[in-house]
């Protein structure tokens, strides 16, 4: 498996568990539950589930930004579960994270210069503010924003642009391993294609492993070679996604495709697969 | 659900209370100088130099002196006080409900007053009506009860001399109270003649001390409310055939008064805290007129209890915010 | 349209902030017990027109041609009096997002019978009834234990399940539902897709449904009127705007989204080509009416 | 479900291109409140720098045949005092000119320190939260136990009177202000997405707590800082007025008023000349930081 880039075993992360000194007792909700998951180099691989699966909170355990109650977290053959901070620096250049609110990813105080080049300047991907400068203007022209943009703070443009220059800060620091995690959801269908477009185009140019982080089937199967299907907190199933969307093994997987409306005349769809109420209200309140 | 936050809160206050403690105790002993010596009248032998030290255990190490200090405390000696050669506690009982009717008609005026502001200034938000409030209350809220206090004592006190410019009831009154809370026994006893004296003096004081609160109440609530009126339940609510009125009071209100109430208690404590300086303009016999003569005079002993009686009503006042927020926010009940 | 419930003809309406069209001459008709869906992307004009039916238009918007006839009568030009006997009553509305539609400093039952004993004056006892039958109604297991929850103690699908009964609580001739399925997980939506078109069935209410999403229409929808930036791009049954849609702009959203079924076709973003040439006839049309 | 979309190119048009801290400026300005606010506490500065030339007279020379005075526009007034005289024939206005220096000073120094103790101790909570946040948050609780008027008054008179002290009292009482609302202030923008990205591009906890964060407690900052100096103003003039801020040959606002409450009935003026003073200044403050939060915040601007 020596082209396995990131590798967590037996995962579990557990929210407001009040901590006694140091060691954490009962009491708060355990998120996830013993999550084995792996994305090989120049792989894209998807985490699907529905609302409260877990699925953001594994993927910011991936990267070493929630803490992990058990099991660990091996980075390109490095155990960064329990890493200080100052030792897990140089690891962090090589994965980095594209957020779903590009409002709010964006520090409304600096501007979209200053956002885009001290990550440069800070892993010593450019030697100086020239050479910071020349990269950022040349990924500019790639992902097609004038580079009047670098002037601008994040509130006076659009959110196409504000999009992009999430995309762009990821992308420009050369990782091995991007997380995306709900990037397209709340977009129309045309801005959502340009988008899922650009990011495949650039993960192939630059060999990037990525995990593909939604809610939505579709644009899992359009986006991502293999994908995990993720319920309170556990995976149900994985594989590639040929196989899961052709012929799924899980109940809960089946369910979850069926429940996704195609655009095209199908009858007989509103009533096929009646789950009975009971579960569905006993599993949600 | 409940008792295990109300047993979380009594754990906090309790910190409190004992950091009030040390704070007092040792404010009052870094005093530079002799602590004796502030305490002593001018002229006292040393013989009574001598008791006083042996009294407040001042010769033993600071440790002892606290435990001993905290004990006296608990038995509700808060020593004698040297200006007005009184058992302090007895001091204090004798003013605190004059300062307490003062507190409590202001609290009721600022939240019937701002209160409503804020609802009219909801429902014609959009209007110049709202505009209006809005102005006048951005001004209110620069107006702080000290201001208030002389600008009254100088209008009504004297180019339109309506009010009694100081004290809490006219001698001439003959009040005959027998509880020291004259304003509550005056009305359980009907005495009308009484209460409208007291009523007269009270007007300026209460004023001073409520329009700041009432200010806060009108744009916390305001704000509150106009946020809760943008959600879809108050539009579905309107749907059903709801009047304005009824749809900011039944709809936007159960939800705007948990955030309110948090900002309302500190200012109260603050109104509260303001008693000191708005009796003083208008020498009005509470605690809080007190206070400047007893820390002018240096009275120590005094001046401890008149610190930690202010210090035990903040502390109940954050505690009752605290329970009154459980009442209105169910989420916070069901946790 | 002879038999419509509802037949807007050539409205158009104006922000008076920018003083820019936000809807340019749409003409719909709804027949009774149907159910059509308004189709765009955001910013096509769908949402105005949902608000417009609803008298709930924002005071900067406002409508400056055209009519809309519902039950018989033109709305615009009715008594305040009579449009609020219409509007939330023979018109009601299942809103968007289950987490801010319902009050959470109230229980359940009070917002389900608000309705009823205002605008039908039933009394307290008879309106718990009626609301513990919509509770039944809508498949909720525990209808009593719900009349006393509050919101929070809720499930999202729960939540839009209270919310169609509140609905239909009133008897409403059309009902607005404005994108009642997008803030929910996609299980949770059939469920309440299912539940919406056997309560239409049973009440032969007829429903306007607002949406973004062309999955959805073409499962729940009898016709389509497709918008983009406030005009009607194209209008017909569902089968025929997916099978043989005759606009490009049509074709083009349609192939936009991704599809699970056939993923090398989808995410083939509108061209450029097929957006401009509708704003270049949109700003051709702008110049005839604004002169004419 | 915006509607408003204009025909406009997908992507927003770019506006000017001049400099963004010039552009900021241009904002600040055009907010009115803190155009007119920020002029008259300008002009107030200038007043107190320029105060013995603009001064009609010296504020301590009494001239007992000129006393009570009342000011212009009554009966009885004299050219000379525009504001009239006290009992003691000083020129009221000549110690209202003066009296602006010490309010100021105590202003602007009183809330600086205030706002650098707080705002210090209140980011450490809000974003170190644990043991830290803890502690300092019942070291607020604590201090927020005692009336802020009569803890100063305590204060003065432990460390004596004079404006060093009274300005060391107003900040070690009103640094909780600050600490209060700055600490809830950064757990909120600690929640933002930008705070995540700066952690996952790898940034130290501190430089994004400097960095990343304070820039965007700015607007909130600024805004307290003018209210507290606001409230100082009134602090220091209750001081005085209870005759333990500064000695009392130097004219104080609070000193007026304290004398002008004592003669009530016979020079009025007194009292209400530097009251009226007070409270146009505090409003200047007040309405100066609402200014502020309003203009410096881009999502409210927007």
């Amino acid at each position: 498996m020596a082209d396995t880039l990131v590798k967590a075993t037996g995962i579990e992360v557990v929210y407001g568990a009040r901590r006694r000194f140091g060691r954490s007792t009962a009491g708060g909700n355990k998120v996830l539950h013993g999550i084995d998951i792996h994305i090989d180099r120049h792989e894209t691989v998807g985490i699907v589930g529905e609302s409260g699966s877990g699925k953001s909170t594994l993927g910011r355990a991936l990267l070493g930004l929630t803490k992990v109650t058990k099991g660990s977290i091996n980075f390109d053959g490095v155990d960064i579960t329990r890493l200080t901070e100052s030792r897990i620096i140089p690891l962090r250049r090589r994965m980095q994270m594209i957020f779903q609110d590009p409002m709010s990813s964006l520090n409304p105080r600096h501007s979209i210069r200053r956002i885009l080049t001290e990550p440069l300047l800070f892993h010593g991907v450019a030697t100086d503010k020239g050479d910071a400068e020349r990269r950022v203007r040349r990924f500019f022209d790639r992902i097609a924003l004038p580079s009047s943009c670098l002037d601008r703070a994040p509130h006076e443009l659009s959110g196409g642009q504000r999009q992009r220059i999430g995309i762009a800060r990821a992308a420009l620091l050369e990782p091995d391993f991007v997380l995306a995690d709900e990037i397209v959801s709340g977009l129309d269908a045309s801005t959502q294609a340009q988008t899922l477009n650009l990011l495949k185009g650039l993960t192939r140019e630059m060999g990037l492993a990525m995990a593909f982080i939604s809610h939505d089937l579709s644009v899992i199967r359009s986006v991502c070679d293999r994908v995990y299907v993720m319920r309170y907190g556990s995976i149900v199933e994985h594989g590639r996604c040929d196989d899961i969307f052709t012929s799924p093994r899980d109940l809960y997987t089946q369910l979850l495709i069926d429940a996704i409306p195609l655009p095209r005349i199908d009858p007989g769809w509103l009533n096929r697969g009646r789950i009975d109420d009971a579960t569905a209200v006993a599993a949600t309140i | 659900m409940i008792a295990m936050a109300l047993l979380k809160r009594l754990t906090t206050t309790a910190g409190t209370l004992a950091g009030v403690a040390v704070v007092v105790f040792v404010l009052l002993r870094i005093v530079p100088g002799d602590p004796v010596a502030m305490m002593i009248s001018p002229g006292a032998s040393a013989s009574d130099i001598a008791v006083l030290r042996a009294h407040y255990g001042l010769d033993g190490s600071l440790l002892s002196q606290f435990g001993l200090w905290l004990q006296s405390i608990f038995h509700g000696d808060l020593g004698v006080s040297i200006s007005l050669r009184r058992n302090v506690l007895e001091v204090l009982l004798e003013r605190l409900p004059a300062t307490l009717e003062l507190c409590i008609a202001a609290l009721e005026f600022a939240v019937l007053f701002g209160g409503t502001v804020a609802v009219v200034g909801t429902i014609w938000r959009n209007s110049w009506v709202g505009e209006l409030i809005d102005a006048v209350n951005g001004l209110l809220l620069a107006v702080p009860d000290f201001v208030w206090a002389l600008a009254f004592a100088l209008f009504f006190g004297v180019l339109w001399p309506v009010l009694p410019l100081s004290g809490r009831l006219d001698p001439s009154a003959g009040s005959g109270m027998v509880t020291p809370f004259f304003w509550a026994e005056s009305l359980l006893r009907l005495r009308f003649d009484v209460f409208a004296d007291l009523s007269r003096h009270l007007v300026m004081p209460v004023l001073a001390l409520s329009l700041p609160l009432a200010a806060v109440i009108a744009r916390v609530l305001k704000d509150a409310l106009i946020e809760a009126m943008a959600q879809d339940y108050v539009l579905l609510a309107q749907l059903k055939g709801m009047s304005r009125l009824r749809l900011v009071l039944q709809e936007a209100l159960s939800n705007a008064i948990g955030p309110t109430l948090a900002l309302t208690g500190v200012q109260f404590t603050f109104l509260v805290g303001g008693t000191v300086i708005t009796e003083r303009i208008f020498a009005y016999p509470g605690i809080g007129n007190m206070a400047i003569d007893a820390v002018i005079n240096r009275d120590l002993p005094l001046i401890q209890g008149l610190v930690l009686v202010f210090a035990v009503i903040f502390i109940a006042v954050n505690m009752l915010v605290d329970l009154l927020q459980l009442v209105f926010n169910p989420r916070l009940r069901h946790g | 349209m002879t038999n419509s419930i509802l037949s807007i003809s050539d409205l158009s309406a104006r922000s008076e902030l920018d003083h820019r069209l936000i809807l340019r001459g749409v003409s719909i008709g709804v027949a009774p017990g149907e159910t059509m869906g308004l189709v765009g992307e955001s910013g096509a004009g769908k949402s105005t027109i949902a608000k417009a039916l609803l008298g709930i238009l924002p005071r900067t918007v406002r409508i400056t041609s055209g009519r809309i006839v519902f039950d018989g009568r033109d709305l615009r030009n009715l008594p305040e009096r009579e449009l609020n006997q219409i509007f939330g009553d023979q018109i009601a509305l299942i809103p968007q997002d289950p987490l801010t539609a319902l009050n959470p400093g109230r229980r359940i039952e009070g917002q389900l019978t608000d309705g009823l004993r205002l605008r039908r004056n039933l009394p307290w006892r008879q309106a718990r009834l009626r609301a513990l039958e919509l509770l039944d109604e809508v498949q909720i297991r525990d209808p009593e234990r719900v009349m006393r929850a509050f919101p929070h103690e809720l499930s999202g699908g729960m939540r839009q399940r209270i919310l169609i009964a509140a609905a239909f609580a009133l008897e409403p001739k059309l009902i607005i539902a404005d994108e009642p399925t997008t803030a929910l997980d996609v299980t949770v939506q059939k469920q309440v897709l299912r539940l919406m078109r056997h309560l239409q069935a049973s009440h032969h209410t007829a429903i306007v449904f607002v949406t973004h999403d062309i999955g959805v229409v073409a499962q729940i929808c009898d016709r389509v009127t497709l918008l983009f930036e406030g005009r009607v791009v194209e209008s017909g049954t569902t089968a025929e705007i997916l099978a043989a849609p005759k606009q490009p702009y049509t074709k083009a959203l349609i192939a936009a989204g991704p599809r699970y079924d056939r993923p090398e076709t989808g995410l083939q973003p509108v061209p450029d080509s097929v957006i401009n040439m509708l704003r270049a006839d949109i700003i051709a049309s702008d110049g005839r009416s604004s002169n004419g | 479900m915006d509607e408003a979309v204009s025909l406009a190119p997908p992507t927003k048009a770019v506006q000017s291109h001049s400099p963004r801290w010039r552009r900021q400026l241009k904002v600040l300005m055009s907010e009115p409140k803190v155009a007119g606010a920020g002029g008259f506490i300008l002009l107030l500065a200038l007043v107190a720098l320029l105060a013995p030339l603009i001064s009609p007279h010296d504020p301590l020379d009494q001239d007992l045949m000129l006393s009570a005075l009342p000011p212009a526009g009554f009966d009885g007034a004299e050219r000379g005092h525009l504001l009239g005289t006290d009992n003691l024939g000083r020129d009221v206005l000549s110690r209202l000119i003066f009296g602006t220096r010490i309010t100021l000073i105590v202003a602007v120094v009183a809330a600086g320190l205030a706002a650098l103790i707080g705002t210090t101790l209140g980011l450490l909570a809000g974003w170190y939260r644990g043991l830290v946040d803890g502690s300092i948050s019942r070291l607020v609780e604590i201090w927020m136990s005692f009336p802020p008027v009569l803890l100063s008054i305590l204060l003065v008179a432990v460390i004596g009177s004079g404006v060093t002290s009274v300005i060391a009292a107003i900040a070690i009482i009103d640094w909780t202000r600050f600490c209060r609302v700055i600490r809830a202030e950064t757990m909120a923008q600690a929640q933002q997405d930008y705070v995540l990205a700066a952690r996952a591009v790898g940034y130290p906890r501190l430089y994004i707590l400097l960095r990343e964060i304070l820039p965007n407690i700015m607007p909130v900052l600024l805004a307290l800082v003018s209210l507290e100096m606001g409230i100082a103003v009134i602090v220091e003039g209750i001081l005085s007025f209870v005759g333990l801020s500064v000695s009392s040959d130097t004219p104080t606002w609070g000193g007026m008023i304290a004398e002008g409450r004592q003669y009530i009935h016979q020079t009025w003026w007194v009292l209400a000349a530097p009251l009226a003073a007070l409270f146009a200044t505090v409003l200047c403050f007040n309405q100066l930081g609402e200014g502020l939060r309003r203009a410096l915040d881009p999502v409210l601007r927007r």
